[in-house]
Protein backbone atom coordinates (compact mmCIF):
# COMPACT_ATOMS: atom_id res chain seq x y z
CA UNK A 1 0.00 0.00 0.00
CA UNK A 2 2.71 2.37 1.11
CA UNK A 3 4.93 1.26 -1.73
CA UNK A 4 2.12 1.81 -4.19
CA UNK A 5 1.68 5.42 -3.07
CA UNK A 6 5.39 6.11 -3.36
CA UNK A 7 5.43 4.62 -6.84
CA UNK A 8 2.45 6.67 -7.96
CA UNK A 9 4.01 9.82 -6.57
CA UNK A 10 7.35 9.18 -8.23
CA UNK A 11 5.72 8.50 -11.55
CA UNK A 12 3.61 11.65 -11.22
CA UNK A 13 6.66 13.72 -10.45
CA UNK A 14 8.58 12.30 -13.40
CA UNK A 15 5.76 12.83 -15.89
CA UNK A 16 5.01 16.37 -14.71
CA UNK A 17 8.62 17.53 -14.62
CA UNK A 18 9.21 15.83 -17.97
CA UNK A 19 6.31 17.82 -19.38
CA UNK A 20 7.78 20.98 -17.89
CA UNK A 21 11.14 20.38 -19.58
CA UNK A 22 9.41 19.62 -22.87
CA UNK A 23 7.55 22.92 -22.81
CA UNK A 24 10.70 24.77 -21.73
CA UNK A 25 12.56 23.26 -24.67
CA UNK A 26 9.75 24.26 -27.03
CA UNK A 27 9.79 27.81 -25.72
CA UNK A 28 13.55 27.88 -26.15
CA UNK A 29 13.30 26.74 -29.73
CA UNK A 30 11.00 29.66 -30.39
CA UNK A 31 12.82 32.30 -28.34
CA UNK A 32 16.49 31.83 -29.10
CA UNK A 33 17.99 33.99 -31.82
CA UNK A 34 19.71 31.66 -34.30
CA UNK A 35 19.90 28.09 -35.47
CA UNK A 36 22.94 27.03 -33.43
CA UNK A 37 21.52 28.32 -30.18
CA UNK A 38 18.18 26.68 -30.92
CA UNK A 39 19.88 23.30 -31.00
CA UNK A 40 20.45 23.47 -27.25
CA UNK A 41 16.78 23.53 -26.19
CA UNK A 42 16.14 20.81 -28.78
CA UNK A 43 18.65 18.81 -26.75
CA UNK A 44 16.60 19.54 -23.63
CA UNK A 45 13.55 18.03 -25.34
CA UNK A 46 15.48 14.96 -26.44
CA UNK A 47 17.30 14.22 -23.19
CA UNK A 48 15.53 15.55 -20.12
CA UNK A 49 11.96 15.82 -21.40
CA UNK A 50 11.83 12.49 -23.18
CA UNK A 51 13.94 10.78 -20.52
CA UNK A 52 11.77 11.88 -17.59
CA UNK A 53 8.51 11.02 -19.35
CA UNK A 54 9.78 7.58 -20.32
CA UNK A 55 11.08 7.09 -16.78
CA UNK A 56 7.64 8.01 -15.42
CA UNK A 57 6.03 5.46 -17.73
CA UNK A 58 8.59 2.83 -16.68
CA UNK A 59 7.77 3.36 -13.01
CA UNK A 60 4.13 3.08 -13.94
CA UNK A 61 4.63 -0.18 -15.84
CA UNK A 62 6.61 -1.89 -13.10
CA UNK A 63 8.87 -4.79 -13.88
CA UNK A 64 7.63 -6.18 -17.20
CA UNK A 65 8.19 -6.45 -20.92
CA UNK A 66 6.71 -2.99 -21.32
CA UNK A 67 9.51 -1.53 -19.23
CA UNK A 68 12.08 -3.25 -21.41
CA UNK A 69 10.50 -1.70 -24.50
CA UNK A 70 10.44 1.72 -22.88
CA UNK A 71 14.09 1.26 -21.98
CA UNK A 72 14.85 0.38 -25.60
CA UNK A 73 13.06 3.52 -26.80
CA UNK A 74 15.01 5.64 -24.32
CA UNK A 75 18.28 4.04 -25.45
CA UNK A 76 17.48 4.60 -29.11
CA UNK A 77 16.68 8.23 -28.42
CA UNK A 78 19.84 8.72 -26.38
CA UNK A 79 22.03 7.17 -29.07
CA UNK A 80 20.40 8.71 -32.12
CA UNK A 81 19.80 12.20 -30.74
CA UNK A 82 23.44 13.33 -30.51
CA UNK A 83 24.21 11.76 -33.89
CA UNK A 84 21.37 13.57 -35.60
CA UNK A 85 22.10 16.86 -33.84
CA UNK A 86 25.80 16.66 -34.60
CA UNK A 87 25.12 15.83 -38.26
CA UNK A 88 22.71 18.76 -38.39
CA UNK A 89 25.27 21.17 -36.91
CA UNK A 90 27.98 19.93 -39.23
CA UNK A 91 25.75 20.18 -42.29
CA UNK A 92 24.73 23.71 -41.33
CA UNK A 93 28.38 24.69 -40.82
CA UNK A 94 29.44 23.27 -44.16
CA UNK A 95 26.38 24.80 -45.78
CA UNK A 96 27.84 28.16 -44.83
CA UNK A 97 25.53 29.13 -41.98
CA UNK A 98 27.57 31.26 -39.58
CA UNK A 99 26.79 30.98 -35.87
CA UNK A 100 25.66 34.11 -34.15
CA UNK A 101 28.33 34.90 -31.59
CA UNK A 102 27.94 37.34 -28.75
CA UNK A 103 30.89 38.85 -26.99
CA UNK A 104 30.86 38.03 -23.32
CA UNK A 105 31.78 41.60 -22.38
CA UNK A 106 28.87 43.04 -24.32
CA UNK A 107 26.35 40.72 -22.87
CA UNK A 108 27.31 40.79 -19.23
CA UNK A 109 27.28 44.57 -18.88
CA UNK B 1 -1.63 12.50 -14.87
CA UNK B 2 -1.14 11.03 -18.33
CA UNK B 3 -3.41 13.80 -19.58
CA UNK B 4 -1.06 16.39 -18.13
CA UNK B 5 1.84 14.81 -19.98
CA UNK B 6 -0.18 14.72 -23.19
CA UNK B 7 -1.10 18.38 -22.82
CA UNK B 8 2.57 19.24 -22.32
CA UNK B 9 3.47 17.24 -25.43
CA UNK B 10 0.80 19.03 -27.43
CA UNK B 11 2.00 22.46 -26.31
CA UNK B 12 5.56 21.57 -27.26
CA UNK B 13 4.33 20.22 -30.59
CA UNK B 14 2.66 23.55 -31.28
CA UNK B 15 5.87 25.42 -30.41
CA UNK B 16 8.10 23.26 -32.63
CA UNK B 17 5.48 23.50 -35.36
CA UNK B 18 5.74 27.27 -35.19
CA UNK B 19 9.51 26.94 -35.57
CA UNK B 20 9.06 24.65 -38.58
CA UNK B 21 6.69 27.11 -40.22
CA UNK B 22 8.79 30.18 -39.42
CA UNK B 23 12.06 28.76 -40.65
CA UNK B 24 14.05 30.81 -41.56
CA UNK B 25 16.70 28.32 -42.75
CA UNK B 26 16.27 24.73 -43.88
CA UNK B 27 18.24 23.61 -40.84
CA UNK B 28 15.79 25.22 -38.45
CA UNK B 29 13.00 23.27 -40.08
CA UNK B 30 15.01 20.07 -39.93
CA UNK B 31 15.68 20.63 -36.25
CA UNK B 32 11.96 21.12 -35.72
CA UNK B 33 11.20 17.91 -37.64
CA UNK B 34 13.71 16.05 -35.51
CA UNK B 35 12.17 17.28 -32.26
CA UNK B 36 8.73 16.57 -33.64
CA UNK B 37 9.76 12.96 -34.21
CA UNK B 38 10.77 12.64 -30.57
CA UNK B 39 7.50 14.23 -29.50
CA UNK B 40 5.46 11.83 -31.65
CA UNK B 41 7.23 8.87 -30.08
CA UNK B 42 6.41 10.26 -26.64
CA UNK B 43 2.80 10.98 -27.62
CA UNK B 44 2.24 7.43 -28.85
CA UNK B 45 3.86 5.94 -25.76
CA UNK B 46 1.89 8.07 -23.29
CA UNK B 47 -1.34 7.60 -25.23
CA UNK B 48 -0.87 3.83 -25.01
CA UNK B 49 -0.74 4.16 -21.23
CA UNK B 50 -3.68 6.55 -21.15
CA UNK B 51 -5.82 3.99 -22.98
CA UNK B 52 -4.42 1.16 -20.92
CA UNK B 53 -2.87 -0.53 -23.92
CA UNK B 54 0.92 -0.39 -23.70
CA UNK B 55 1.12 -2.61 -26.81
CA UNK B 56 1.23 0.62 -28.77
CA UNK B 57 4.84 0.90 -27.68
CA UNK B 58 5.94 -1.18 -30.66
CA UNK B 59 4.96 1.65 -32.97
CA UNK B 60 6.77 4.15 -30.82
CA UNK B 61 9.83 1.91 -31.13
CA UNK B 62 9.55 1.77 -34.92
CA UNK B 63 9.16 5.52 -34.95
CA UNK B 64 12.19 6.20 -32.82
CA UNK B 65 14.25 4.36 -35.43
CA UNK B 66 12.61 5.63 -38.60
CA UNK B 67 12.56 9.31 -37.80
CA UNK B 68 16.29 9.08 -37.19
CA UNK B 69 16.90 7.42 -40.54
CA UNK B 70 14.80 10.09 -42.22
CA UNK B 71 16.80 12.89 -40.59
CA UNK B 72 20.12 11.33 -41.57
CA UNK B 73 18.97 10.80 -45.16
CA UNK B 74 17.86 14.40 -45.44
CA UNK B 75 21.14 15.62 -43.98
CA UNK B 76 23.11 13.49 -46.37
CA UNK B 77 21.14 15.13 -49.11
CA UNK B 78 22.04 18.59 -47.86
CA UNK B 79 25.70 17.68 -47.43
CA UNK B 80 26.17 16.13 -50.83
CA UNK B 81 23.29 17.52 -52.87
CA UNK B 82 22.40 13.96 -53.71
CA UNK B 83 21.41 10.76 -51.99
CA UNK B 84 24.15 8.68 -53.55
CA UNK B 85 27.81 8.68 -52.57
CA UNK B 86 29.69 11.42 -54.37
CA UNK B 87 31.58 14.65 -54.22
CA UNK B 88 30.34 17.36 -51.96
CA UNK B 89 28.68 20.20 -53.80
CA UNK B 90 27.89 23.58 -52.37
CA UNK B 91 24.29 24.00 -51.49
CA UNK B 92 22.98 27.51 -51.60
CA UNK B 93 21.08 28.74 -48.61
CA UNK B 94 17.38 29.05 -48.70
CA UNK B 95 16.69 32.58 -49.80
CA UNK B 96 13.79 34.25 -48.10
CA UNK C 1 49.28 -19.76 -49.64
CA UNK C 2 49.43 -16.74 -47.37
CA UNK C 3 46.50 -15.20 -49.15
CA UNK C 4 44.41 -18.28 -48.59
CA UNK C 5 45.23 -18.30 -44.93
CA UNK C 6 44.28 -14.69 -44.58
CA UNK C 7 41.11 -15.33 -46.51
CA UNK C 8 40.23 -18.21 -44.26
CA UNK C 9 40.87 -16.10 -41.21
CA UNK C 10 38.73 -13.29 -42.61
CA UNK C 11 36.02 -15.83 -43.24
CA UNK C 12 36.19 -17.10 -39.73
CA UNK C 13 35.90 -13.60 -38.40
CA UNK C 14 32.93 -12.96 -40.64
CA UNK C 15 31.28 -16.09 -39.34
CA UNK C 16 31.88 -15.04 -35.77
CA UNK C 17 30.45 -11.62 -36.43
CA UNK C 18 27.48 -13.23 -38.11
CA UNK C 19 26.96 -15.44 -35.10
CA UNK C 20 27.01 -12.52 -32.65
CA UNK C 21 24.75 -10.48 -34.91
CA UNK C 22 22.28 -13.36 -35.09
CA UNK C 23 22.37 -13.77 -31.32
CA UNK C 24 21.62 -10.09 -30.75
CA UNK C 25 18.88 -10.05 -33.38
CA UNK C 26 17.19 -13.16 -32.06
CA UNK C 27 17.35 -11.76 -28.53
CA UNK C 28 15.69 -8.62 -29.78
CA UNK C 29 12.99 -10.66 -31.51
CA UNK C 30 12.25 -12.55 -28.29
CA UNK C 31 12.16 -9.32 -26.35
CA UNK C 32 9.79 -7.56 -28.70
CA UNK C 33 7.44 -10.42 -29.49
CA UNK C 34 7.20 -11.70 -25.93
CA UNK C 35 5.68 -14.88 -27.29
CA UNK C 36 7.21 -18.32 -26.99
CA UNK C 37 5.08 -20.48 -29.24
CA UNK C 38 7.18 -22.88 -31.33
CA UNK C 39 5.79 -21.54 -34.61
CA UNK C 40 6.66 -17.93 -33.80
CA UNK C 41 10.06 -18.94 -32.43
CA UNK C 42 10.77 -20.82 -35.66
CA UNK C 43 9.70 -17.87 -37.79
CA UNK C 44 11.87 -15.56 -35.72
CA UNK C 45 14.81 -17.90 -36.11
CA UNK C 46 14.31 -18.07 -39.87
CA UNK C 47 14.08 -14.32 -40.29
CA UNK C 48 17.17 -13.88 -38.12
CA UNK C 49 19.03 -16.31 -40.36
CA UNK C 50 17.86 -14.44 -43.44
CA UNK C 51 18.98 -11.08 -42.09
CA UNK C 52 22.38 -12.44 -41.03
CA UNK C 53 22.83 -14.05 -44.44
CA UNK C 54 22.00 -10.82 -46.24
CA UNK C 55 24.25 -8.84 -43.90
CA UNK C 56 27.18 -11.20 -44.53
CA UNK C 57 26.56 -11.10 -48.26
CA UNK C 58 26.37 -7.33 -48.29
CA UNK C 59 29.56 -7.28 -46.26
CA UNK C 60 28.08 -4.91 -43.71
CA UNK C 61 28.35 -7.29 -40.77
CA UNK C 62 30.49 -5.09 -38.63
CA UNK C 63 33.64 -4.01 -40.37
CA UNK C 64 34.17 -1.00 -38.22
CA UNK C 65 36.15 -2.87 -35.67
CA UNK C 66 34.90 -3.85 -32.32
CA UNK C 67 31.44 -2.49 -31.85
CA UNK C 68 30.25 -5.89 -30.68
CA UNK C 69 33.18 -6.47 -28.39
CA UNK C 70 32.99 -3.21 -26.54
CA UNK C 71 32.37 -3.89 -22.94
CA UNK C 72 29.46 -1.62 -22.24
CA UNK C 73 29.54 -2.23 -18.53
CA UNK C 74 33.15 -1.38 -17.84
CA UNK C 75 32.73 2.39 -17.81
CA UNK C 76 29.68 2.33 -15.55
CA UNK C 77 31.14 5.22 -13.58
CA UNK C 78 31.28 7.27 -16.74
CA UNK C 79 27.64 6.60 -17.62
CA UNK C 80 26.43 7.51 -14.15
CA UNK C 81 28.53 10.65 -14.17
CA UNK C 82 27.27 11.54 -17.65
CA UNK C 83 23.64 11.25 -16.56
CA UNK C 84 24.35 13.58 -13.64
CA UNK C 85 26.05 16.01 -15.99
CA UNK C 86 23.10 15.89 -18.38
CA UNK C 87 20.66 16.73 -15.60
CA UNK C 88 22.84 19.64 -14.45
CA UNK C 89 23.23 20.97 -18.00
CA UNK C 90 19.49 20.68 -18.61
CA UNK C 91 18.72 22.78 -15.55
CA UNK C 92 21.30 25.31 -16.69
CA UNK C 93 19.88 25.61 -20.20
CA UNK C 94 16.28 25.66 -18.99
CA UNK C 95 17.06 28.50 -16.60
CA UNK C 96 18.79 30.48 -19.35
CA UNK C 97 15.94 29.90 -21.78
CA UNK C 98 13.11 30.81 -19.44
CA UNK C 99 14.86 33.87 -17.99
CA UNK C 100 13.05 36.97 -19.28
CA UNK C 101 16.31 38.66 -20.33
CA UNK C 102 17.63 35.56 -22.10
CA UNK C 103 21.14 35.70 -20.58
CA UNK C 104 23.07 33.75 -23.18
CA UNK C 105 26.38 34.40 -24.86
CA UNK C 106 26.92 31.77 -27.55
CA UNK C 107 30.54 31.02 -28.35
CA UNK C 108 32.55 28.56 -30.41
CA UNK C 109 35.39 26.80 -28.64
CA UNK C 110 38.21 24.67 -29.92
CA UNK C 111 39.11 21.89 -27.55
CA UNK C 112 41.69 19.17 -27.79
CA UNK C 113 40.30 15.72 -27.07
CA UNK C 114 42.84 13.72 -25.11
CA UNK C 115 41.63 10.25 -26.05
CA UNK C 116 43.97 8.02 -27.97
CA UNK C 117 41.47 5.82 -29.75
CA UNK C 118 39.05 7.04 -32.37
CA UNK C 119 36.19 5.38 -30.53
CA UNK C 120 37.07 7.21 -27.33
CA UNK C 121 37.10 10.54 -29.13
CA UNK C 122 33.76 9.85 -30.79
CA UNK C 123 32.27 8.83 -27.45
CA UNK C 124 33.58 12.04 -25.97
CA UNK C 125 32.19 14.16 -28.82
CA UNK C 126 28.83 12.47 -28.56
CA UNK C 127 28.69 13.02 -24.81
CA UNK C 128 29.44 16.69 -25.44
CA UNK C 129 26.55 16.85 -27.88
CA UNK C 130 24.23 14.92 -25.61
CA UNK C 131 24.62 17.43 -22.80
CA UNK C 132 22.45 20.41 -23.73
CA UNK C 133 24.30 23.69 -23.81
CA UNK C 134 27.22 22.27 -25.73
CA UNK C 135 27.27 20.77 -29.20
CA UNK C 136 30.22 19.24 -31.01
CA UNK C 137 30.12 20.69 -34.49
CA UNK C 138 33.22 19.12 -35.90
CA UNK C 139 35.82 16.57 -34.95
CA UNK C 140 38.98 16.59 -37.01
CA UNK C 141 41.81 14.49 -35.74
CA UNK C 142 42.18 15.63 -32.17
CA UNK C 143 40.54 18.99 -32.55
CA UNK C 144 36.99 19.33 -31.33
CA UNK C 145 34.89 22.32 -32.32
CA UNK C 146 32.21 23.04 -29.75
CA UNK C 147 29.34 25.47 -29.93
CA UNK C 148 28.24 26.43 -26.45
CA UNK C 149 25.34 28.45 -25.13
CA UNK C 150 27.68 30.25 -22.76
CA UNK C 151 31.12 29.93 -21.26
CA UNK C 152 29.86 28.36 -18.06
CA UNK C 153 28.31 25.44 -19.92
CA UNK C 154 31.55 24.53 -21.60
CA UNK C 155 33.78 25.13 -18.57
CA UNK C 156 31.69 22.89 -16.37
CA UNK C 157 32.29 19.89 -18.54
CA UNK C 158 35.41 20.18 -20.63
CA UNK C 159 37.98 19.59 -17.90
CA UNK C 160 36.28 16.74 -16.09
CA UNK C 161 34.48 15.12 -18.92
CA UNK C 162 37.64 14.95 -20.92
CA UNK C 163 39.55 13.19 -18.19
CA UNK C 164 36.63 10.90 -17.52
CA UNK C 165 36.33 9.95 -21.16
CA UNK C 166 40.10 9.56 -21.32
CA UNK C 167 39.93 7.15 -18.43
CA UNK C 168 37.44 5.03 -20.25
CA UNK C 169 39.36 5.20 -23.52
CA UNK C 170 37.62 2.31 -25.20
CA UNK D 1 -8.48 14.05 -21.65
CA UNK D 2 -10.84 12.40 -24.01
CA UNK D 3 -9.88 10.67 -27.17
CA UNK D 4 -12.02 12.97 -29.28
CA UNK D 5 -10.16 16.02 -28.04
CA UNK D 6 -6.81 14.41 -28.90
CA UNK D 7 -8.14 13.68 -32.38
CA UNK D 8 -9.25 17.24 -32.83
CA UNK D 9 -5.95 18.70 -31.72
CA UNK D 10 -4.02 16.41 -34.05
CA UNK D 11 -6.32 17.29 -36.94
CA UNK D 12 -5.93 20.99 -36.18
CA UNK D 13 -2.14 20.63 -36.32
CA UNK D 14 -2.44 18.81 -39.64
CA UNK D 15 -4.63 21.60 -41.02
CA UNK D 16 -2.09 24.23 -39.97
CA UNK D 17 0.71 22.30 -41.69
CA UNK D 18 -1.34 21.81 -44.84
CA UNK D 19 -1.94 25.55 -45.10
CA UNK D 20 1.74 26.18 -44.34
CA UNK D 21 2.74 23.85 -47.19
CA UNK D 22 0.42 25.71 -49.54
CA UNK D 23 2.09 29.01 -48.80
CA UNK D 24 5.60 27.61 -48.93
CA UNK D 25 7.55 28.42 -52.08
CA UNK D 26 10.68 26.53 -51.16
CA UNK D 27 10.11 22.88 -51.97
CA UNK D 28 12.65 21.57 -49.44
CA UNK D 29 10.79 23.34 -46.70
CA UNK D 30 7.53 21.91 -48.04
CA UNK D 31 9.06 18.41 -47.92
CA UNK D 32 10.11 18.96 -44.28
CA UNK D 33 6.59 20.10 -43.40
CA UNK D 34 5.11 17.09 -45.16
CA UNK D 35 7.26 14.82 -43.02
CA UNK D 36 5.79 16.44 -39.90
CA UNK D 37 2.37 15.98 -41.47
CA UNK D 38 2.91 12.27 -41.84
CA UNK D 39 4.24 12.00 -38.29
CA UNK D 40 0.97 13.52 -37.14
CA UNK D 41 -1.04 11.24 -39.42
CA UNK D 42 0.61 8.20 -37.88
CA UNK D 43 -0.11 9.50 -34.38
CA UNK D 44 -3.73 9.99 -35.44
CA UNK D 45 -3.94 6.42 -36.74
CA UNK D 46 -2.63 5.13 -33.43
CA UNK D 47 -5.24 7.15 -31.55
CA UNK D 48 -7.92 5.78 -33.89
CA UNK D 49 -6.71 2.27 -33.04
CA UNK D 50 -5.57 1.40 -36.55
CA UNK D 51 -2.20 0.09 -35.47
CA UNK D 52 -1.27 -1.61 -38.75
CA UNK D 53 -2.01 1.51 -40.78
CA UNK D 54 0.08 3.50 -38.33
CA UNK D 55 2.95 1.07 -38.87
CA UNK D 56 2.70 1.56 -42.63
CA UNK D 57 2.46 5.32 -42.27
CA UNK D 58 5.51 5.30 -40.01
CA UNK D 59 7.60 3.30 -42.45
CA UNK D 60 6.36 4.80 -45.71
CA UNK D 61 5.22 8.30 -44.84
CA UNK D 62 7.97 9.46 -42.54
CA UNK D 63 10.76 7.24 -43.82
CA UNK D 64 10.62 6.47 -47.51
CA UNK D 65 8.43 9.14 -49.06
CA UNK D 66 10.54 12.01 -47.75
CA UNK D 67 13.62 10.35 -49.24
CA UNK D 68 11.83 9.88 -52.56
CA UNK D 69 10.73 13.51 -52.53
CA UNK D 70 14.30 14.65 -51.91
CA UNK D 71 15.57 12.34 -54.65
CA UNK D 72 13.12 13.98 -57.01
CA UNK D 73 14.19 17.44 -55.91
CA UNK D 74 17.81 16.50 -56.58
CA UNK D 75 16.85 15.79 -60.18
CA UNK D 76 14.71 18.90 -60.61
CA UNK D 77 14.89 22.24 -58.85
CA UNK D 78 14.11 23.33 -55.33
CA UNK D 79 12.04 26.40 -55.93
CA UNK D 80 8.44 26.51 -57.02
CA UNK D 81 7.59 28.70 -60.00
CA UNK D 82 5.33 31.64 -59.20
CA UNK D 83 1.78 31.04 -60.29
CA UNK D 84 -1.30 33.19 -60.82
CA UNK D 85 -2.79 34.45 -57.60
CA UNK D 86 -6.27 33.06 -58.10
CA UNK D 87 -7.22 30.32 -60.55
CA UNK D 88 -11.00 30.31 -60.69
CA UNK D 89 -11.53 27.11 -62.69
CA UNK D 90 -9.46 24.76 -60.50
CA UNK D 91 -10.84 26.38 -57.35
CA UNK D 92 -14.37 25.67 -58.55
CA UNK D 93 -13.53 22.03 -59.28
CA UNK D 94 -11.93 21.61 -55.86
CA UNK D 95 -14.84 23.23 -54.05
CA UNK D 96 -17.34 21.09 -55.96
CA UNK D 97 -15.48 17.85 -55.26
CA UNK D 98 -15.02 18.76 -51.62
CA UNK D 99 -18.70 19.61 -51.28
CA UNK D 100 -19.71 16.30 -52.82
CA UNK D 101 -17.40 14.39 -50.50
CA UNK D 102 -18.81 16.16 -47.45
CA UNK D 103 -22.33 15.45 -48.71
CA UNK D 104 -21.33 11.81 -49.06
CA UNK D 105 -20.20 11.60 -45.43
CA UNK D 106 -23.71 12.52 -44.26
CA UNK D 107 -24.83 8.99 -45.14
CA UNK D 108 -22.03 7.36 -43.22
CA UNK D 109 -22.70 5.72 -39.86
CA UNK D 110 -21.32 7.44 -36.78
CA UNK D 111 -17.93 6.47 -35.44
CA UNK D 112 -18.36 3.36 -33.30
CA UNK D 113 -22.03 2.87 -34.20
CA UNK D 114 -22.92 -0.80 -33.45
CA UNK D 115 -25.62 -0.79 -36.16
CA UNK D 116 -23.15 0.17 -38.90
CA UNK D 117 -23.08 -2.13 -41.91
CA UNK D 118 -19.46 -3.07 -41.25
CA UNK D 119 -20.32 -4.35 -37.78
CA UNK D 120 -23.40 -6.43 -38.62
CA UNK D 121 -21.82 -8.75 -41.22
CA UNK D 122 -18.93 -11.14 -40.69
CA UNK D 123 -17.09 -8.81 -38.31
CA UNK D 124 -18.48 -10.38 -35.15
CA UNK D 125 -17.44 -13.84 -36.32
CA UNK D 126 -13.92 -12.60 -37.01
CA UNK D 127 -13.75 -11.04 -33.59
CA UNK D 128 -14.99 -14.15 -31.81
CA UNK D 129 -13.43 -17.01 -33.74
CA UNK D 130 -10.27 -15.69 -35.35
CA UNK D 131 -8.13 -16.64 -32.36
CA UNK D 132 -9.21 -20.29 -32.76
CA UNK D 133 -9.44 -20.40 -36.52
CA UNK D 134 -6.25 -18.59 -37.44
CA UNK D 135 -4.14 -17.92 -34.39
CA UNK D 136 -2.55 -14.47 -34.19
CA UNK D 137 -3.70 -12.36 -31.23
CA UNK D 138 -4.35 -9.36 -33.50
CA UNK D 139 -7.62 -9.72 -35.42
CA UNK D 140 -6.55 -7.35 -38.17
CA UNK D 141 -3.55 -9.57 -38.88
CA UNK D 142 -5.66 -12.68 -39.25
CA UNK D 143 -8.12 -10.88 -41.52
CA UNK D 144 -5.32 -9.57 -43.70
CA UNK D 145 -3.27 -12.72 -43.87
CA UNK D 146 -5.92 -15.41 -43.83
CA UNK D 147 -9.56 -14.42 -44.40
CA UNK D 148 -8.63 -12.21 -47.32
CA UNK D 149 -5.21 -13.65 -48.02
CA UNK D 150 -5.47 -13.66 -51.82
CA UNK D 151 -6.46 -10.03 -51.82
CA UNK D 152 -3.42 -9.19 -49.72
CA UNK D 153 -1.21 -11.25 -52.01
CA UNK D 154 -2.40 -9.27 -55.05
CA UNK D 155 -1.90 -6.02 -53.16
CA UNK D 156 1.63 -6.97 -52.24
CA UNK D 157 2.46 -7.91 -55.81
CA UNK D 158 1.24 -4.52 -57.02
CA UNK D 159 3.24 -2.66 -54.39
CA UNK D 160 6.33 -4.74 -55.12
CA UNK D 161 6.03 -4.00 -58.84
CA UNK D 162 5.61 -0.30 -58.08
CA UNK D 163 8.69 -0.34 -55.87
CA UNK D 164 10.77 -2.02 -58.56
CA UNK D 165 9.48 0.52 -61.07
CA UNK D 166 10.53 3.42 -58.83
CA UNK D 167 14.00 1.94 -58.42
CA UNK D 168 14.30 1.37 -62.16
CA UNK D 169 13.36 4.99 -62.82
CA UNK D 170 15.37 6.71 -60.10
CA UNK D 171 18.48 4.54 -60.34
CA UNK D 172 19.00 5.07 -64.03
CA UNK D 173 22.39 6.27 -65.16
CA UNK D 174 23.59 6.20 -61.58
CA UNK D 175 25.26 2.80 -61.80
CA UNK D 176 28.52 3.96 -63.26
CA UNK D 177 28.87 6.82 -60.86
CA UNK D 178 28.80 4.64 -57.79
CA UNK D 179 31.91 3.95 -55.82
CA UNK D 180 33.78 0.80 -56.61
CA UNK D 181 32.91 -1.90 -54.13
CA UNK D 182 35.64 -4.30 -53.31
Amino acid sequence: MMLETVREGLSWACLLSGGFFLVAGGIGMLRLPDFYTRMHPAGVIDTMGAGLILLGLMIQAGFSLVTVKLLLIALFLLFTSPTAVHALAKAARHGGLEPLLVNTEENDE
Amino acid sequence: MFSAAIIAIFITMALTLARALLGPTVYDRLLAVNSFGTLTVLLIAVHGFLMGRPAFLDIALVYALISFIGTIAVLKFFEYGDLGPGERVSFDEEQE
Amino acid sequence: MRVFQRLARGRRRAWRHGFYLGLVLFGLWLLLSGSFKPLLLGLGFLSTLLVVYIALRMDVADHEGRSIHINVFRPVGFWVWLVGQIVRANLHVTYRVLHPRLPISPEVFHVRASQDSELGRVTYANSVTLTPGTIAIDLQGNELEIHALDREAVEAMVGHKDSRAAALDL
Amino acid sequence: MSEVLINQILLAFMLVIAIGVLYQRNLFAAAMLMSIYSLLAAALFVVLDAVDVAFTEAAVGAGISIILALGTLALTCGEQKPRPVLATGPLLVVLLTGGMLIYGTLDMPYYGDPEAAAHTGVASRYLQDSANEVGPPNVVTSVLASYRGYDTLGETVVIFAAGIGVFALMGRGRRKATRKVK
